[in-house]
């Protein structure tokens, strides 16, 4: 009988990083489902090759650093997924596998693998995507369910703004990227990954409510500010990236809370109509400093260490 | 009844099989008395003491088999009564050659000669520390602190709250609740015996809601005594830390590198408050404990045993492995958050183990460590308010400086870090080793 | 210069990172090159020679600062005087070479003329050759020229990026790592002594 | 007063000191910098910048027009720089010495120096006021603050991450400025 001798503690939570990531995918299914089934077969192949090309580079970033080979963690699947989501169903596929190369290698591997970046791989792959090909990053799908192939530029509700009634904007059949448009797909997800506890709260809904205060502050209407672009999905799965958030509750408050002010500034002042990307780089960049100055108290340390 | 009494942090292992607790809960409490004992002589914190028997000696139970040494030295007691076999080293849970006195059991159980103080409530105040290091008793909650230094009052301090942690917070450990229910009378007694030995007003027995019969029982074992009060409290691992249990019952805070007594509070384990009183009441010397035997065997029991018994003989009370020997994957001793694996089964056990726990060879397995994907789930679970995962990367660059920088020391090493990581790292392991570091560095520093 | 990192690869990607705006294609960059190049071999030269006079660390910056200045004001009229488009598309960068060179030279070094001249002369061969290889690289992914010669297919861009600041920062980091890749980055002492 | 604001976001984030126009970008490269020192810093900078914009924009007014001596501009403002830096150094080393040690280092001095000879030269050449120079000089500033206070930032950030051996130091930082540039560019045409 070989007895082992591992330490303390001997049990640990089932929860592990692939089952994490596993979560954050099926979160995603629904938003996916819908990109397809408004932006038809281009969708579909914009996110199967955002995913798989995502997937390949990890593994042959590992392999060529000869790293021990951790695709099946699943965390690239959700980058390439995410980014995907992100792209207007019209973007060329070999762009597509660019960006997820870039995400995946120059933003992750190179500062050493999951958990080291300090940026959202997604977000500065498709940022990086907007300033390389700016002509493909902006042509947008008018939806019309599977036949829809013919790339048309249309206005988004951003760039027009009441031109769609709210109830378009929630049900998505509005011209967007591909994950962002239907909104309850969104809010589905949300909900999945708030049941299986794999992001808290607190990053989303402080992030929606400080841009529907800040836009409706600038002069907008709060309720298509939120409704439409890419917000709802920005914040639900791109905010809450573990490794490029701050890692205490006020920090994240602080965080979301700015976030959604530069939403609102860059969507009224700049050229862009799509703040999120910008904005929520914008806080990752800013979030070692939040972490730097808002940090827990440690038990038995401060002024209220003695009598309580 | 909703019960909001709690502390920041903290996790819920095993939560939805009652912290591994029910295969023993209901079991009622059984003397067992083994054929031969090994009785180390460092099962408390400080020195060891000194073996004054000789192989072929005759003992008698509860006469002095150790001396002893410095400040926080403690007497050891032969918990049988018979011949000594042998005074030497023996493999103990992580010290390969622990000097001890092994003892063959003739089972008359004779004791030696007793000076009982009589009822706590009217025996002389000043007597109650001298017996209680005269009966050798230490924490029994898993820190084995020699208990009259923890009571050695120095001038200037005062204390005004005595804590007894019947919060049971570990995982599968079910002696001290078994005790509550079956001794709440006797503990009760030694909590009162240590309230009148230091002049305290205040005693508060903490419990957590998992127990609500040990709550009823105490709660009615308190009735009338005067300070006693029982204080239920959420469920949520590590409430029974020392540092935990103050903040939730006294809502003080001790103050980094200080002790308890800074803060006005000393925290008993239920255990050591019993023996306290079989010190006090019978004169007895701490010879015996409940410990609990579950997971893979085939009866899990709480078993009264002599200190000094063995794996294999508890294992063989308790019908044997329930599964093939060779499927048995690990043995510890003490609950899974900060239990210690034994080596092998011919292990005694000492004052301070509360349990033994048989893992099956799947369950034993580590889990392989993944990097760091910073969820922050370990910051929200470490009730001292560390940032585990930033400690692990200066363990791992070896950078001292910016561990003790971080507030390393104030880790209370309770686990919690590593059970939530869902990557399974290894940071609880790292950080002792990391603070056993510092301290060596500290002490060669000074030295 | 203490902590700071003192090996002369160190230097040279530094006083690249602060062209990388104005080298936005090979004309540019090689413009701007030899434009530093010049006045810092030439700054070296002088500041060597009024070295004795003065002692302290921060004054021979000062002094270097001043010298270069001067050369860097006559730079600038002969560039704009030689091809005035350029130099308009240098903008304030072709002045700023009086401070950026201060970047590649080492004025704290006492042992003369000789050796300051060489190690400005190296230093600056070094500089022109990094500058004019990203103005190159950054004009061929952004219109697929080089040196104004069509290299790709007319209309294919390859990547917009090249030309922003920010482009060429994840350029100019991906050469210093080939580059420590190739020649694995000895300690900074060592590098002192070569 | 909104032309001011949208002044101060374009001189902070369109056209960030250090991320955009890579003036004072020496002064990134301090791996152990801690981002309070970088706040200091960047104070002390933002001040040093007005001071200069100030200066030279009289030295011009007053001196280099009517002699009409433009060739001197680059001389003449590294000058004024200088002095501007010194002073600041002066009245710091009372204050606060530590600060003033860090001003001083190799790096941050030459970034100091770059910034302000930058932000004078494009004032010369946009043909700015009195008011709008020193705006410019002090919002300038503020963007070489808060970029030299995010890098701090970040760099504190990375400093456990298993950065593959060649990419250490240099590398990594370049790549990271070249990230947080793409993350300001999310204001272009702002002012």
């Amino acid at each position: 009988m070989k007895l082992n001798l591992s330490p303390a503690p001997h049990v640990h939570t089932n929860q592990s990083t692939r089952t994490l990531m596993r979560n954050v995918l099926i979160a995603l299914l629904p938003c996916a489902v819908a990109g397809v089934g408004f932006f038809g077969f281009n969708a579909l192949m914009v996110l199967v090759v955002s995913t798989f090309s995502a997937v390949a580079a990890e593994y042959l970033w590992q392999a060529a650093t000869r790293q021990k080979v951790r695709v099946g963690d699943l965390s690239a699947a959700v980058t390439g997924l995410i980014l995907g989501l992100n792209l207007p169903a019209t973007a060329p596929l070999w762009m597509v596998a660019i960006g997820s190369a870039f995400a995946v290698v120059i933003v992750k591997g190179l500062f050493g693998g999951l958990g080291d970046n300090f940026v959202n791989p997604a977000l500065a792959a498709r940022a990086m995507l907007l300033a390389s090909w700016p002509q493909y990053m902006t042509r947008w799908y008018a939806p019309a369910g599977l036949a829809a192939v013919d790339a048309v530029t249309t206005a988004t509700p951003l760039s027009n703004p009441g031109g769609f009634t709210t109830l378009q904007l929630i049900l998505g059949s509005i011209p967007g990227s591909v994950g962002e448009v239907c909104k309850i797909a969104i809010l589905l997800g949300f909900a999945w990954m708030l049941y299986t506890k794999t992001v808290t709260w607190r990053i989303p809904v402080v992030m929606v409510a400080s841009t529907a205060v800040f836009s409706l502050a600038f002069g907008n209407n709060p309720l298509t500010a939120v409704l439409s672009g890419g917000l709802l999905f920005g914040a639900v799965f791109m905010a809450t990236d573990y490794a490029t958030c701050p890692m205490t509750a006020v920090g994240q408050i602080v965080y979301a809370a700015l976030a959604g002010l530069l939403v609102a500034v860059i969507r009224k002042f700049s050229d862009y109509p799509e703040g999120v990307t910008y904005a929520i780089l914008l806080m990752n960049v800013a979030s070692p400093v939040i972490d730097h100055f808002i940090t827990r108290r440690v038990y038995g340390h401060g002024k209220e260490a003695k009598n309580g | 009844m909703a019960n909001n009494r709690t502390f920041r942090g903290g996790v819920h292992p095993l939560h939805e099989a009652h912290e591994g607790k029910s295969p023993t809960s209901g079991v009622a409490t059984r003397d067992f008395n083994a054929k031969a004992v090994s009785i180390m002589m460092g099962m408390h914190l400080g020195a060891p003491s000194t073996p004054c028997v000789q192989p072929g000696d005759h003992v008698k139970l509860g006469q002095v088999i150790g001396e002893p040494v410095g400040f926080l030295g403690l007497p050891v007691h032969a918990s049988v009564s018979g011949e000594v076999l042998e005074v030497g080293p023996v493999q103990s849970v992580n010290n390969p050659a622990a000097m001890a006195v092994t003892i063959k059991n003739d089972f008359k159980d004779e004791w030696v000669e007793l000076h009982p103080l009589g009822d706590v409530e009217t025996c002389p105040v000043d007597q109650i520390v001298p017996a209680i290091k005269a009966a050798g008793i230490c924490g029994m909650g898993g820190a084995a602190f020699p208990t009259h230094v923890k009571f050695a009052v120095k001038e200037g301090q005062y204390c005004d709250t005595i804590i007894l942690n019947g919060a049971e917070c570990e995982t599968h450990l079910t002696c001290d609740h078994r005790l509550m229910l079956e001794k709440s009378g006797r503990i009760v007694d030694g909590l009162r015996a240590a309230m009148r030995a230091l002049n305290v007003k205040r005693g508060v027995i903490a419990i957590e809601d998992n127990k609500p019969d040990a709550i009823e029982a105490m709660t009615k074992a308190a009735q009338g005594r005067n300070g006693v009060e029982v204080m239920p409290l959420q469920t949520k691992y590590p409430q029974g830390g020392e540092k935990q249990l103050i903040h939730v019952v006294t809502g003080r805070e001790v103050p980094t590198k200080k002790l308890p007594l800074d803060v006005h509070v000393i925290v008993l384990n239920v255990g050591t408050a019993y023996a306290i009183a079989d010190a006090v009441i019978e004169g007895k010397p701490l010879v015996s404990r409940i410990t609990t035997i579950t997971g893979k065997v085939k009866k899990p029991s709480n078993l009264r045993i002599r200190v000094g018994t063995r794996v294999e003989d508890l294992i063989a009370e308790c019908g044997g492995f329930s599964m093939d020997r060779e499927h048995v994957g690990k043995i510890v001793l003490g609950g899974a958050m900060t239990g210690f694996p034994a080596p092998t089964t011919r292990v005694p056990l000492a004052k301070a183990n509360n349990g033994v726990v048989v893992y099956c060879a799947k369950e034993s397995v580590e889990p392989e460590e993944t990097p760091c994907i910073r969820c922050g789930r370990c910051v929200d679970a470490c009730p001292i308010g560390l940032v585990p995962f930033k400690l692990k990367f200066m363990c791992e660059a070896d950078d001292m400086q910016a561990a003790s920088a971080n507030n390393i020391m104030d880790c209370v090493v309770c686990g919690s870090c590593s059970y939530i990581c869902p990557a399974h790292r290894v940071l609880t392991s790292a950080f002792k080793a990391m603070k056993d570091k510092i301290a060596a560095e500290a002490k060669k520093g000074k030295g | 210069m203490a902590k700071w990192n003192d090996s002369p690869l160190f230097r040279l990607a530094l006083a690249a990172c602060a062209a990388l705006v104005a080298a936005t294609n090979a004309v540019n960059g090689l413009t701007l090159g030899l434009a530093t190049g010049c006045v810092l071999v030439l700054s070296g030269a002088v500041a060597a020679l009024l070295d004795n006079f003065i002692a302290d660390e921060k004054g021979r910056v000062v002094l270097f600062m001043v010298i270069s200045a001067v050369f860097a004001g006559i730079a600038q009229m002969i560039v704009k005087a030689v091809c005035g488009g350029t130099a308009a598309a240098l903008g304030i960068y072709l002045p700023m070479i009086a401070v950026n060179c201060l970047l590649l030279a080492r004025p704290a070094d006492e042992n003369g003329v000789g050796p300051a001249v060489s190690d400005g002369v190296k230093q600056a061969l070094g500089f022109i050759c990094l500058v004019t290889l990203l103005g190159a690289l950054r004009e061929l992914m952004d219109v697929g020229t080089v040196f104004g010669a069509q290299v790709l297919p007319k209309g294919l861009q390859l990547t917009a990026m090249a030309a922003l600041p920010a482009g060429g920062l994840l350029l100019l980091g991906l050469l210093a790592g080939l580059a420590n890749l190739i020649k694995p980055k000895r300690s900074g002492k060592e590098d002192e002594a070569a | 007063m909104t032309r001011t604001l949208l002044f101060l976001v374009s001189c902070v984030f369109t056209q960030n000191f250090v991320f955009a126009r890579l003036l004072g970008s020496s002064a990134l490269f301090d791996e152990d910098r801690r981002v309070e020192t970088a706040l200091g810093l960047g104070l002390v900078t933002a001040v040093i910048m007005t001071l200069a914009s100030v200066g030279c924009w009289a030295l011009d007014r007053y001196a280099l027009t009517p002699m009409k001596a433009e060739y001197l501009r680059v001389l003449a403002y590294v000058a004024v720089s200088l002095i501007a830096a010194v002073l600041v150094g002066l009245c710091l080393k009372a204050a606060f010495p530590k600060l003033n040690d860090a001003l001083n280092e190799a790096g941050m001095l030459i970034a100091v120096n770059c910034a302000a000879l930058g932000v004078a030269l494009l004032n010369a050449e946009a043909g700015y006021g009195i008011a709008d120079a020193a705006l410019h000089g002090l919002f300038g500033g503020l963007g070489f603050m808060l970029a030299i206070t995010l890098m701090a930032g970040v760099q504190e950030r990375i400093k456990y991450s298993h950065i593959p051996e060649p990419m250490k130091g240099l590398p990594i930082t370049l790549i990271s400025a070249s990230l947080m540039a793409l993350a300001f560019m999310g204001f272009m045409g702002i002012a």
